[in-house]
This record gives C-alpha cells, sequence and structure tokens, in this order.
C-alpha cells in the first residue's frame, strides 16, 4: 500500500499532478459552460472537451485501455448521437432564451450543496492518500484484456444481453412511430 | 536531451508526411482520373506534366477571401476544418512505416487509438454541416454522421479480428506477428475495411454526404478559401492514412524481400497501390443511394465482419 | 499523485453534472448532463482502482461496463427523446407535465394542442 | 303411526306443498293446482285422524331439543289437547275449501302459483300455531302468518287499495307483535321455560312474578292479530285482498290465532284481573262498534269483515269471564259459517260485478241467477244472527251463557263487572248482528231493479264448496249437543256449553227484534231505491276470471261512490236506523283519523326532522369529513406539478441533508 510509503506532504507537486489539476480545471470548466450555455449546439461540443479532458486524466492516472474506450465511445459515437439529436429536434444556431427551466435557482442550491459536502468529505477522508504510480501500467490493454475475460466474463456477457435490449429498444421506439404515422 | 530531440525528429518527419503525401496522392488522383478518362489531365503548373498543379492550387486557395456566412454559428463555423483534419494528424503518428521502430510513437493500444482518434474526426464535419446556417450543408452533415455511425461498427469488427490473430493491439506487434498467410485468411476482413474506410472518408461511391447533384457540396458548401482547402487535405490525408492502415493490418506492412532494409519502401508502396485503387473505384463506380448505403453497411458489412471473427476464432483455436 | 485531486475532480463534476440534471430545461441536454455526472463516476472508479492496486481491477472493469451502460442509455434516451419531440412538437422536460395533477381543464388540454400545432 | 308423526305430517305436508308449487309451478303450469289442493287436503284428512284418535282423551305431548339454546331452552313441542285438534280440523276444512274454491276464482290468475303456495304456507303456519307446544316454535308460526298475510291481501298489487291495505295489515300487526314478542320473553323469563306446559304449570303455581305486565304485552299482540279494538283497523281494509283469501285470514286462521293463544295461555291471564278486565272492555268496544260500524258498509266484504271483528269480540268476550271452551266452541262454529259468508260473497261479487250493497240492491235477479250462493248464505246469516237451529245459535248462547254465569259472581277470579260487561255488550251486540245480517241478505237478494249483464256461470268448484260449508253451520251445533254422538264439552274442559233458557230467549229475542226493525227499514226506504245511484259494473260481462272482476270492483268503488266503505245510498235501511251516527259508523268511528293525528303524523313530523338532521346536520359532518382530506389534498397536490426536475431537486436536497446529518452525526 502506498498509504505507508507517503511521506510527501499535502501540497508536494509533481509533473504528473501539475498535469492533472491543469487538465482538471480545463475539465470542469468545460463542464461549466456544458451545463450553463445556452447554446445547444455548443453545449454538447464542450461536453467533447470535457469529456476529452476525462480521458487525458485516465492517461495520467495509467489507465489507458479506458482512456482510448472513452474517446471511441463517448466522442466518437455518444455526443455524435447527441449532436444528431440535438440537429433533429431543431436546434436553432444561436442562442436560446429557454435553455434553463425555471427550476435553476433550486438546482443552483441543491448542486452547490452537495458539492461542498462531497469535497468536504472527500478532502476531510483522503487528505493525505498517495496513489502510487509508478511502474507498471495499470491499465493496459494486457492487463484489462485479461482481467475482463478472466474474473468478469459473466458481468461482460449479462451486459452484451443488455446492450442487445437497447438495441432492440430503440429500434421499437423509432419503428412504432413509423407505422403509426404510415397509418396516418 | 537525446529522447526529447528522437522525439521532435520523429513529429518532424510526422508532419512532413503529413504534409506532402495528401498532395502526392491529390496530384496522381489527377493525373490517374484524366488518363482513364481519356484526357491528360493538369500539364502546366511546374512545367513538367504539371508536377505544381496542387501547389499552385493551395497559393490560389490561400489568396481567396475566407467567408463566413451570416446567419453562421462563426467559431464553430471556423473551427470545423481544424477538427476534421487534426485527427488524421495523430493518426499518423501512430502508423508502423518500417521495423525497429520505423514509427511515429508505438502505442500500447495502438489499433485502439488509431480507430478512436479516427471517429473525432466526423465532429468536424457535424460542427460544419451545422454551424453554416445552410440546409444543404445541415443535411449533409446529417448524411455525413449516419454514414459514419453505420461504417464504424463494420470497420472496428474488421479490425478486432486483425487483433485477434495477432493477440495484440499494437500496430508494430502486428505486423511483427505477420504471416503471408494471413492475407488470405483475413482477406474478407480486408474487404470490409478496406470498404468501411472509403465510407468513412466519403469518397466515391460512398459520397452521397456530398452528393453535388442534391446537396451542392453538403456540409462544406459554404466554405472557402484556405478552410475549403483544410477540407480537401482532410480527404486526402484520409486516404493516406486508411491505405496505411489497411496495408500495416491485412498487408503485411513492411513484410517483404530484403524487409529488414527497405522494409519502409514496402509499406510505402503497398499504400500507394492502394491509394490508386481508391482513385480507381471512383472513377469506375457510380454514386450509392442513401439507403443503399446504410443498407450495404447494415445488411452486407457487418455480417461480413462478423464472419470473419468467426473464421478468425476458429483458426485461431485450430493452430494453438 | 494525490487521491485528493481526482477525488475532488470527480465531486466537483459530479455536482455540475447534477445541476445540469436538475436546471437544463431541453431533454438533450439533460441527458448530456447525465453523461458528466457517469464520467464523474467513473473517473472515481478509476482513481480508486489505482490507487488500491486492485489485483481484479475492479474498478476498471466496472468503468468498462458504466461506458457500454451509458451507450445503451444514450440510445434509448435518444430514441425516447426524438419520439416526444415527434408527437408533441417540444422536447423540454418541464412542459411534459401529463401527470401532473390538475382540475383545471385548460392545464389538461394544452398537450392535445400542443401536438396539434406540431402536426 | 303414532298420534305423533300424523300430527307433525300435518304442519309439514301444506308447507312442503307450497316449497313444492314454488318449484313446479313456472316449469309444470299443469301441476300447480294439484299441488295446491291435495297437500292442504291430505292434511285435513289427517288432521281428522288426529282428531279421531286424540278424541277427548288426555293431552298428548312430545317434544325433541334440536340444539341447546341459551338459558331458555327452546324445544320442538307438540302439544296436542281438544282444543288443538278441532281447530286444526277447522282450520283444514276450510283452507280445503279456501284452495279448491281458489280454482276456479283465481283459474286464469298469472300469480296463481304463488298466491297457492302462500296460501299453503299460511295454512301450515296456522297447524304450526295450533300443534305447537313451545312458545317459540309459536312465535314462528305467528309470524310467518303475518308475513304471508301481507303478500297475500296485496294479491292485487296493482290496485292503490290492496297496496296500501296490505302495508296497513301488516304494519298494524307488527305494532302489536312487538309487545307481543317482549311478553313472551318475561313470560319465558318468569316461568324459565318456553314450553306452554310448563307455563301453565308456573302459572296455577303462582310463580310469574310480573302477571298483569305480561298478560297486558301479550293481549296487544292478540288485539293485533284477532283485530280486536283498538288494533283492528287493519282488518276492513284487509278486504281488498281476494275474497278465498279473506275467508281464510279472516274466518278461520290468522284471526282465530290470537284467541286461540289466549285460551292457551288463560290461565296465565287469570292470575291478572285487571288484564281480564281489560280483555273484556276490549271485547264489549269491539262488538258494539263492529255491530255499528257493520250496518253503515256498503262493500258487502266490509260488512262482513265488521262482523268478523263483533265475533271475536265475542270470543273475547268468553275469554274474559274465563270460559274458554265457549270461546273456542265459537271459534269453531263461526270459523265454518263465516268462511262460508266470504265464499258466497265471492260468488255474490262475480255475479253483479260489484261489491257494492247499493248498486246490489237495484239488480232485479240476483238471487234467482245465483240459488246456491243465496240458500247457503242465507243459511249462514242465520247462524251470524244466531237463530237457531244453526251453529253460531249454540255457540253465542255458550258464550252468553258463560257470561251471565260470571256476572252472577259464579267463576273463580272473574269479578262480577266483568261478567255483567260482556253480557250486556253481547246481548247489545245481538240485536246489532241481526240487523246488518238482515240487510246485508235483503240488500244483496232481494234488490229490485233492471237486470245487469251476466258474468257467466259460477264455476261448478265454487258453489259446491259452499254447500260443504253449509255443512257444519247447520248441523255443528246440534251435534255438539248430543252427547252420545259427539261430548264436544267433554273434548274441553268438561264446562257445560248448551245454551240455559234466560239467555236463549233473550238472544232470539233480540234478534228477532233487529231482524225485524231492519226489514222495517227496507220496507221504508223501498221507494228511494228506485233512484239510481252511480255507475254498478265497471268489468266487463265477458267469462272473466271472478277475481279479476273483485279486483276491479275494488277498485273502481272509490272512484264511482268517492268513499272506499260507504256510498251516499238514500235507499240504505242502515242510514235510516243509524241516523246521524251513519256517517261515523261508516268510517269506523273516524278511528284511522284519529290515528293518522296521533301516529301517523308524529311519526311523519319525526321522519321529517330525522331527515332534516340527517341531511342538514349530519350531512354536513359528513361532507366536511370528505372536504377535509380534499383540502389537504389539493395543498398536496400543488407539489405534484408533473415536472421531473422539481421532484428530483427535492429529493437530492433531502439526500443532501440526510448526508450531512450522517456525517455530521458520525
Amino acid at each position: 500500500m502506498s498509504l505507508a510509503a507517503a511521506p510527501s506532504g499535502f501540497l508536494s507537486p509533481t509533473g504528473v499532478e501539475i498535469a492533472f489539476v491543469l487538465v482538471g480545471i480545463a475539465t470542469v470548466g468545460a463542464a461549466l459552460v456544458t451545463v450553463s450555455t445556452k447554446q445547444l449546439v455548443h453545449a454538447a461540443l464542450w461536453l467533447v472537451v470535457t469529456l476529452g479532458g476525462l480521458a487525458v486524466e485516465y492517461l495520467l492516472l495509467t489507465a489507458e485501455f479506458i482512456a482510448w474506450v472513452q474517446v471511441l465511445i463517448y466522442v466518437g459515437s455518444v455526443v455524435v448521437l447527441l449532436l444528431f439529436g440535438l440537429m433533429l429536434t431543431k436546434a436553432p444556431i444561436g442562442r436560446s432564451p429557454d435553455a434553463d427551466s425555471g427550476n435553476r435557482w433550486a438546482a443552483l442550491v441543491v448542486a452547490v450543496a452537495s458539492a461542498t459536502t462531497l469535497v468536504w468529505v472527500v478532502v476531510d477522508a483522503f487528505r493525505a492518500t498517495w496513489i502510487n504510480l509508478d511502474g507498471a501500467v495499470q491499465g493496459s490493454t494486457k492487463v484489462t484484456g485479461q482481467i475482463l475475460f478472466q474474473h468478469w466474463v459473466l458481468p461482460f456477457e449479462a451486459l452484451s444481453v443488455l446492450l442487445l435490449a437497447a438495441l432492440v429498444g430503440a429500434i421499437v421506439l423509432s419503428r412504432r412511430t413509423d407505422r403509426k404515422n404510415g397509418a396516418r | 536531451m537525446n529522447d526529447v530531440l528522437d522525439v521532435a525528429l520523429r513529429l518532424v518527419a510526422v508532419l512532413v508526411v503529413f504534409l506532402t503525401f495528401p498532395l502526392v496522392v491529390g496530384q496522381t488522383e489527377h493525373k490517374v482520373m484524366a488518363h482513364m478518362q481519356g484526357r491528360l489531365g493538369p500539364m502546366y503548373a511546374g512545367g513538367f506534366h504539371g508536377w505544381a498543379q496542387l501547389v499552385a492550387d493551395g497559393v490560389k486557395f490561400a489568396q481567396k477571401e475566407d467567408v463566413v456566412p451570416a446567419n453562421a454559428d462563426r467559431r464553430i463555423f471556423q473551427l470545423a476544418p481544424a477538427v476534421a483534419l487534426l485527427p488524421y494528424l495523430l493518426v499518423l503518428i501512430a502508423i508502423p512505416v518500417g521495423p525497429h521502430g520505423f514509427v511515429g510513437q508505438a502505442i500500447d493500444a495502438g489499433l485502439f487509438f488509431v480507430l478512436a482518434v479516427m471517429g473525432v474526426g466526423v465532429l468536424g464535419s457535424l460542427m460544419a454541416g451545422w454551424a453554416s446556417a445552410n440546409k444543404f450543408s445541415l443535411l449533409g452533415g446529417l448524411r455525413t454522421a449516419a454514414q459514419l455511425m453505420a461504417y464504424e461498427l463494420p470497420m472496428l469488427l474488421a479490425a478486432a479480428s486483425v487483433a485477434m490473430a495477432a493477440g495484440t493491439l499494437s500496430l508494430p506487434g502486428i505486423v511483427e506477428a505477420y504471416h503471408w498467410w494471413w492475407t488470405p485468411w483475413q482477406i474478407i476482413g480486408a474487404v470490409v475495411f478496406f470498404t468501411a474506410g472509403l465510407a468513412e472518408l466519403q469518397r466515391p461511391p460512398f459520397d452521397m454526404p456530398v452528393a453535388d447533384s442534391e446537396i451542392i457540396f453538403g456540409a462544406y458548401t459554404e466554405y472557402t478559401g484556405l478552410r475549403f482547402a483544410l477540407f480537401l487535405l482532410a480527404e486526402y490525408a484520409g486516404i493516406v492514412v486508411l491505405c496505411a492502415l489497411t496495408t500495416v493490418l491485412f498487408l503485411g506492412g513492411w513484410h517483404g524481400p530484403w524487409s529488414d532494409s527497405v522494409g519502409w519502401l514496402w509499406t510505402l508502396i503497398k499504400t500507394f497501390v492502394l491509394a490508386f485503387i481508391v482513385i480507381w473505384l471512383r472513377v469506375t463506380y457510380p454514386r450509392m443511394r442513401e439507403d443503399q448505403l446504410q443498407k450495404l453497411a447494415w445488411t452486407g458489412l457487418i455480417p461480413l465482419a462478423l464472419a470473419q471473427i468467426a473464421l478468425t476464432g476458429v483458426v485461431k483455436v485450430v493452430i494453438s | 499523485m494525490h487521491l485528493v485531486y481526482p477525488a475532488v475532480l470527480s465531486a466537483l463534476l459530479f455536482s455540475v453534472g447534477l445541476y445540469g440534471v436538475l436546471a437544463r430545461r431541453n431533454a438533450i441536454l439533460v441527458l448530456m448532463s447525465l453523461e458528466v455526472m457517469l464520467n464523474a463516476v467513473n473517473l472515481n472508479l478509476v482513481a480508486f482502482d489505482v490507487w488500491l492496486r486492485d489485483r481484479l481491477h475492479a474498478g476498471q472493469a466496472l468503468t468498462l461496463f458504466v461506458i457500454v451502460v451509458a451507450a445503451a442509455e444514450i440510445g434509448i434516451g435518444l430514441a425516447i427523446v426524438l419520439l416526444v419531440y415527434r408527437n408533441r412538437g417540444t422536447s423540454d422536460v418541464d412542459r411534459l407535465t401529463d401527470l401532473a395533477d390538475s382540475d383545471d381543464p385548460s392545464v389538461v388540454a394544452a398537450p392535445e394542442e400542443k401536438a396539434e400545432a406540431a402536426a | 303411526m303414532t298420534v305423533t308423526t300424523l300430527a307433525v305430517l300435518v304442519p309439514l305436508l301444506p308447507f312442503l306443498g307450497a316449497a313444492a308449487a314454488l318449484f313446479l309451478g313456472k316449469r309444470a303450469p299443469g301441476f300447480a293446482q294439484p299441488v295446491a289442493v291435495l297437500p292442504t287436503a291430505a292434511a285435513f284428512v289427517l288432521a281428522a285422524i288426529v282428531a279421531a284418535r286424540q278424541g277427548s282423551g288426555p293431552a298428548t305431548d312430545a317434544a325433541h331439543r334440536l340444539t341447546p339454546t341459551g338459558s331458555v331452552p327452546i324445544d320442538l313441542a307438540l302439544h296436542l289437547d281438544g282444543f288443538a285438534v278441532l281447530i286444526a280440523v277447522l282450520v283444514g276444512l276450510v283452507a280445503t275449501c279456501v284452495q279448491l274454491y281458489s280454482t276456479g276464482y283465481l283459474r286464469d290468475d298469472p300469480r296463481y302459483v304463488s298466491y297457492s303456495a302462500l296460501v299453503s304456507l299460511f295454512t301450515a303456519a296456522m297447524f304450526l300455531v295450533v300443534y305447537s307446544g313451545d312458545l317459540m316454535v309459536l312465535l314462528v308460526g305467528w309470524e310467518v302468518m303475518g308475513i304471508c298475510s301481507y303478500f297475500l291481501v296485496g294479491h292485487y298489487w296493482e290496485t292503490e287499495a290492496a297496496r296500501s291495505a296490505s302495508i296497513k295489515a301488516f304494519l298494524v300487526t307488527k305494532l302489536g307483535d312487538v309487545p307481543f314478542l317482549i311478553g313472551l320473553f318475561a313470560l319465558a323469563t318468569d316461568a324459565g321455560t318456553f314450553r306452554i306446559n310448563g307455563i301453565l304449570t308456573a302459572a296455577t303455581h303462582g310463580e310469574l312474578h310480573h302477571p298483569t305486565l305480561i298478560a297486558l304485552l301479550l293481549l296487544a299482540g292478540v288485539a293485533g292479530k284477532s283485530a280486536q279494538f283498538p288494533l283492528h283497523t287493519w282488518l276492513p281494509d284487509a278486504m281488498a285482498g281476494p275474497t278465498p283469501v279473506s275467508a281464510l285470514i279472516h274466518a278461520a286462521t290468522m284471526v282465530a290465532a290470537g284467541i286461540y293463544f289466549v285460551a292457551r295461555l288463560l290461565p296465565v291471564f287469570e292470575t291478572s284481573s285487571a288484564a281480564m278486565a281489560v280483555l273484556a272492555a276490549m271485547a264489549a268496544i269491539t262488538m258494539i262498534g263492529s255491530g255499528l260500524a257493520a250496518l253503515a258498509q256498503d262493500d258487502i266484504k266490509r260488512v262482513l269483515a265488521y262482523s268478523t271483528i263483533g265475533q271475536l269480540g265475542y270470543m273475547a268476550g268468553a275469554l274474559a269471564v274465563g270460559d274458554r271452551s265457549a270461546a273456542v266452541f265459537h271459534l269453531l262454529s263461526h270459523g265454518a259459517f263465516k268462511a262460508l259468508l266470504f265464499l258466497g260473497a265471492g260468488v255474490v261479487i262475480h255475479s253483479a260485478g260489484t261489491n257494492s250493497l247499493a248498486a246490489m240492491s237495484r239488480m232485479g235477479d240476483l238471487g234467482k241467477r245465483i240459488p246456491d250462493a243465496m240458500w247457503t248464505m242465507g243459511i249462514a246469516l242465520a247462524a251470524l244472527a244466531a237463530l237457531p237451529p244453526f251453529s253460531g245459535f249454540f255457540s253465542k248462547e255458550s258464550v252468553l251463557r258463560a257470561a251471565e254465569h260470571a256476572a252472577g259472581g259464579h267463576t273463580a277470579h272473574i269479578p262480577a263487572a266483568v261478567g255483567w260487561t260482556v253480557l250486556v255488550a253481547g246481548l247489545v251486540t245481538a240485536v246489532l248482528t241481526a240487523g246488518y245480517a238482515t240487510r246485508l241478505f235483503l240488500l244483496a237478494f232481494r234488490g229490485q231493479g233492471a237486470t245487469v249483464a251476466d258474468h257467466g256461470r259460477e264455476p261448478v268448484v265454487m258453489n259446491a264448496v259452499l254447500w260443504v260449508l253449509a255443512i257444519p253451520t247447520i248441523g255443528f251445533g246440534m251435534i255438539s249437543l248430543l252427547p252420545r254422538v259427539f261430548d264436544l264439552p267433554q273434548w274441553f274442559d268438561g264446562e257445560a256449553l248448551s245454551p240455559t233458557l234466560t239467555t236463549s230467549v233473550l238472544g232470539i229475542g233480540l234478534a228477532l227484534v233487529g231482524i225485524l226493525a231492519m226489514y222495517g227499514a227496507w220496507q221504508a226506504t223501498a221507494t228511494r231505491r228506485r233512484v239510481p245511484i252511480g255507475a254498478v259494473v265497471a268489468a266487463p260481462p265477458q267469462d272473466l276470471e271472478p277475481a279479476l272482476v273483485e279486483e276491479t270492483a275494488i277498485d273502481t268503488h272509490a272512484k264511482v261512490y268517492g268513499d272506499i266503505a260507504a256510498a251516499e245510498d238514500p235507499g240504505d235501511p242502515g242510514r235510516l236506523l243509524l241516523g246521524p251516527l251513519h256517517r261515523h259508523a261508516a268510517h269506523g268511528f273516524h278511528l284511522d283519523a284519529l290515528y293518522a293525528a296521533l301516529f301517523v303524523r308524529p311519526v311523519l313530523a319525526a321522519a321529517g326532522l330525522v331527515r332534516f338532521l340527517d341531511r342538514e346536520v349530519i350531512e354536513t359532518y359528513v361532507s366536511g369529513t370528505g372536504a377535509a382530506p380534499r383540502l389537504l389534498g389539493a395543498a398536496v397536490r400543488r407539489a405534484q406539478t408533473g415536472n421531473v426536475q422539481t421532484y428530483l431537486s427535492v429529493l437530492l436536497a433531502g439526500s443532501v441533508v440526510l448526508a450531512v446529518l450522517v456525517a455530521v452525526g458520525a
């Protein structure tokens, strides 16, 4: 455990840490813009920045495989789908006056409260915990492949069933409207 | 210090390749198409057979006014070409040219990295299509997105087949593990991969998103000058990347006679042969309709790719 | 690296996503915010997995699973949103209040008007 | 078979007949009449056999305890003595006659099946009352009769008169039944048993602690059932039922039940001289009042109804002077001739097409057209007027004799004043009875005027039944005085029943006075009857079912004459004799109006008050309890906006608060 070998103090920046913090600030900033911008498509593009930033953070945490999966699935597919959805629902160019609901102040209070609570708890609990990033890469393809197909095969297969169900569900949802429209 | 120099050198080499190869491919396309259609093609620029035609084109594009439509989303409109182009540059870093580390940067999950980053390129088309505030552009963007989503899957599956055969995701590792009989073994995957790649590049016959007779020039309708040139550059860079990847994955990369010394040459030769095929296909086949495109992906390529994976798995179990 | 950095980053991202889920009116924006929240969780999982040096790498495996689930969720979610949009001409979350209890008949009648307007 | 078994079969057979009729009626209409008549006839035969076997011997008792029932045991007990078996024979005879008569009278009635089943059930209930040795079992029969009478009186429920009459009969008898039930419980609690034998033993040993209270409570029920003043008002109105039902209910069975009950429990009543005095007063008022009322009635059946009340008054008077033999003797003879009178009246109504005496007195040929009815009714009216040698004479003389005996102070427990009251009232009533009997006969059969349309031949079975009933009417009194043939006193308590000279002379003389006075009045008013009044015949002169004719007649009487009881007929000899009293007598001395003022209106007012309280006061609370949650719900409903984000916000805010609380608490 790294806890025993943790002579480093609370503020002892290494190169990785500096990079992590900088990227983290960018990520949170992008996320903030994502949830607050009034331009719908911009929100999606800032989401790309957020997700990409997270991918970099994964890389910094030596979880290489997950980082590329993040890029492949989120940036390559999920965001494209979201953009697709935005365009199909006629997202306008420019500011939408009603991007936020009337709920925003309550939401702000809840979010700030939860952020305060979570940060407080986390800092309180892991004030001096040290992650040892030296040594072998922990999230290499080889490692991930081994644990995934040796120990986690059953959940993996269950997940494939879930994906299939989602696929079927999405097709059914889309087709039903078509048939209804056809009937009209 | 040596390391830093080494890295810088490699990056510069990649940048050079990125800036020159697409031009070479473009020039080749001009000439090959012209000859296939019974004409000469560019003959004047630079003197000998118009070899500097694309340089001249570039100069012309650079001189043109950079027009942004009034109703467009300015920043995104301007950002889109970069987003479309950059992924190919990044991909080039990971492609091995020759043995013994003749590669920009050997990445552990190289194949994965390559595919993931190429998937980002679609964002550029979508951004361009949406930000132009033009319905033809929007339609083109949507078509692009739909096409990319559809062909991403068979491409990934075909690549997964090779990765299974090699037992690694590293691109140099895959080339290392190559034997000559892999080509017939993985031929289905190769065809699927190459076809899907063509579709992702929106090259003819898969150029429905930019079908000029229907939607002018799709997502790129409103672009002029240098930004338009960047999109064109992205297309040709895409051809280079696709052909190089196909070479690396299915055709054995640097493998060939005297590969230890001239392996990089083998890679380049194979890549350019494939690029020639890409051009050939453009001249040969008519454009496919949107529904035919989707049908080909979902009912043709995906089952084929799955079959290839099954075949790979069976053979893998048998020989091990 | 200090564990606090990814943990705090994750907490902040989670709260930001939470705000988005609660405050956004467009259903697709809500979905985006949801993705931010899921990613915050993923970051936590990865960070703790790396810290603990888990032999089974449960955190990373779980992260992959969450990503898959998120992909499935976004597929279904978008299908539903598009369906709602087609039927009602809006994807505003706070206008999908058919389940609200109201004895004001005009409020009940409103969705139909919307549908007609959309049609 | 033992006597007990036979006696058990007697009530059981009509009961099974009723069940079979209800079960078979709709499926096999052809069986309806046999199923109605045969069990009743068989029961009659069995009752006769039981009577013959039992004879004048000591009482037979049998009991079976079905299940333990707590503090006071209830047994299925039989008690057969001379009273019981003879009354059972009468009941069987009348019921059989009524069932036979009904096959002709209601031959086309669509509700004949249920009607006959109810009559059978009614008969079974009466048998049960008669044979029962246990008060609870008796009560069962008592109440079954009540409910059957409700249905039977309301047989013509299409007419307003029948509907209100049936409800009135039910309510008035129930009004008596409630105190009756309380009295029964008090009696059983005091005696420690429901068995009649046990109660009688207790009564003779003076073990009853509240004899007056019990006796008065029981008398209320008896007055209701046997139509004694002041609860008699239901009986005249009950004439809205079909004639055979009137014959059954008001001649031999239901009204007899009250008299029979007192006769059975006479020792209990004798323990309280106050109760006997009340009974005597009740009887006296009933006798005289009903006699006057009968003189003024226009509806032939209402005349008979009031005469029934009067004759029941005689029996009650006999009981009041402590002679139950005389009472039951009169009950038997009266049952026969009154049944005959009612059934005859049915024939008359059918033939005349009306029930109005005023209308009949203007029909020239009614007597000639139905000679059977005329002759048998003449005999029965003579018996009613107590002319020798018909049965009514002997039984009424036995009552008068008992009264005279008590007036002389010779009867134990009975004050002389009671005897005098009964005696004087009985003699006055004898005049009145003879008067209205004569009036009825003269107006019905001696009318002069145009011939009215014929309503077809009377069914043979109806005439035959009349003659069957005429036999006991003529012979029963005489035969009872021939000890060698039929020693009636031996069947009863052994007291002498034969008439004495004083009472005979007085009775016959007074009866003749009544007859002659009425005849004179009839002659005096002969000219006035030339004036026709009102419409006479409402029913079309077709070969209609007699019951339908009667129904129409009842329905139209009030419409034609403006009153269900009386008609404005100047040619009525009763009107001449009664003078100013006529108007009051015709309406039963306004007792109904009095009751309406005393009971109905207060009850209606109370009901209105209750309705007001319920609608305005209690309802306010109820709607208040409904409105309060509704208001609360409306308040809560405000939160139910349908906006998912609001819900989520609140949910997550709660989670954060909880998390902080847990963290701080930890």
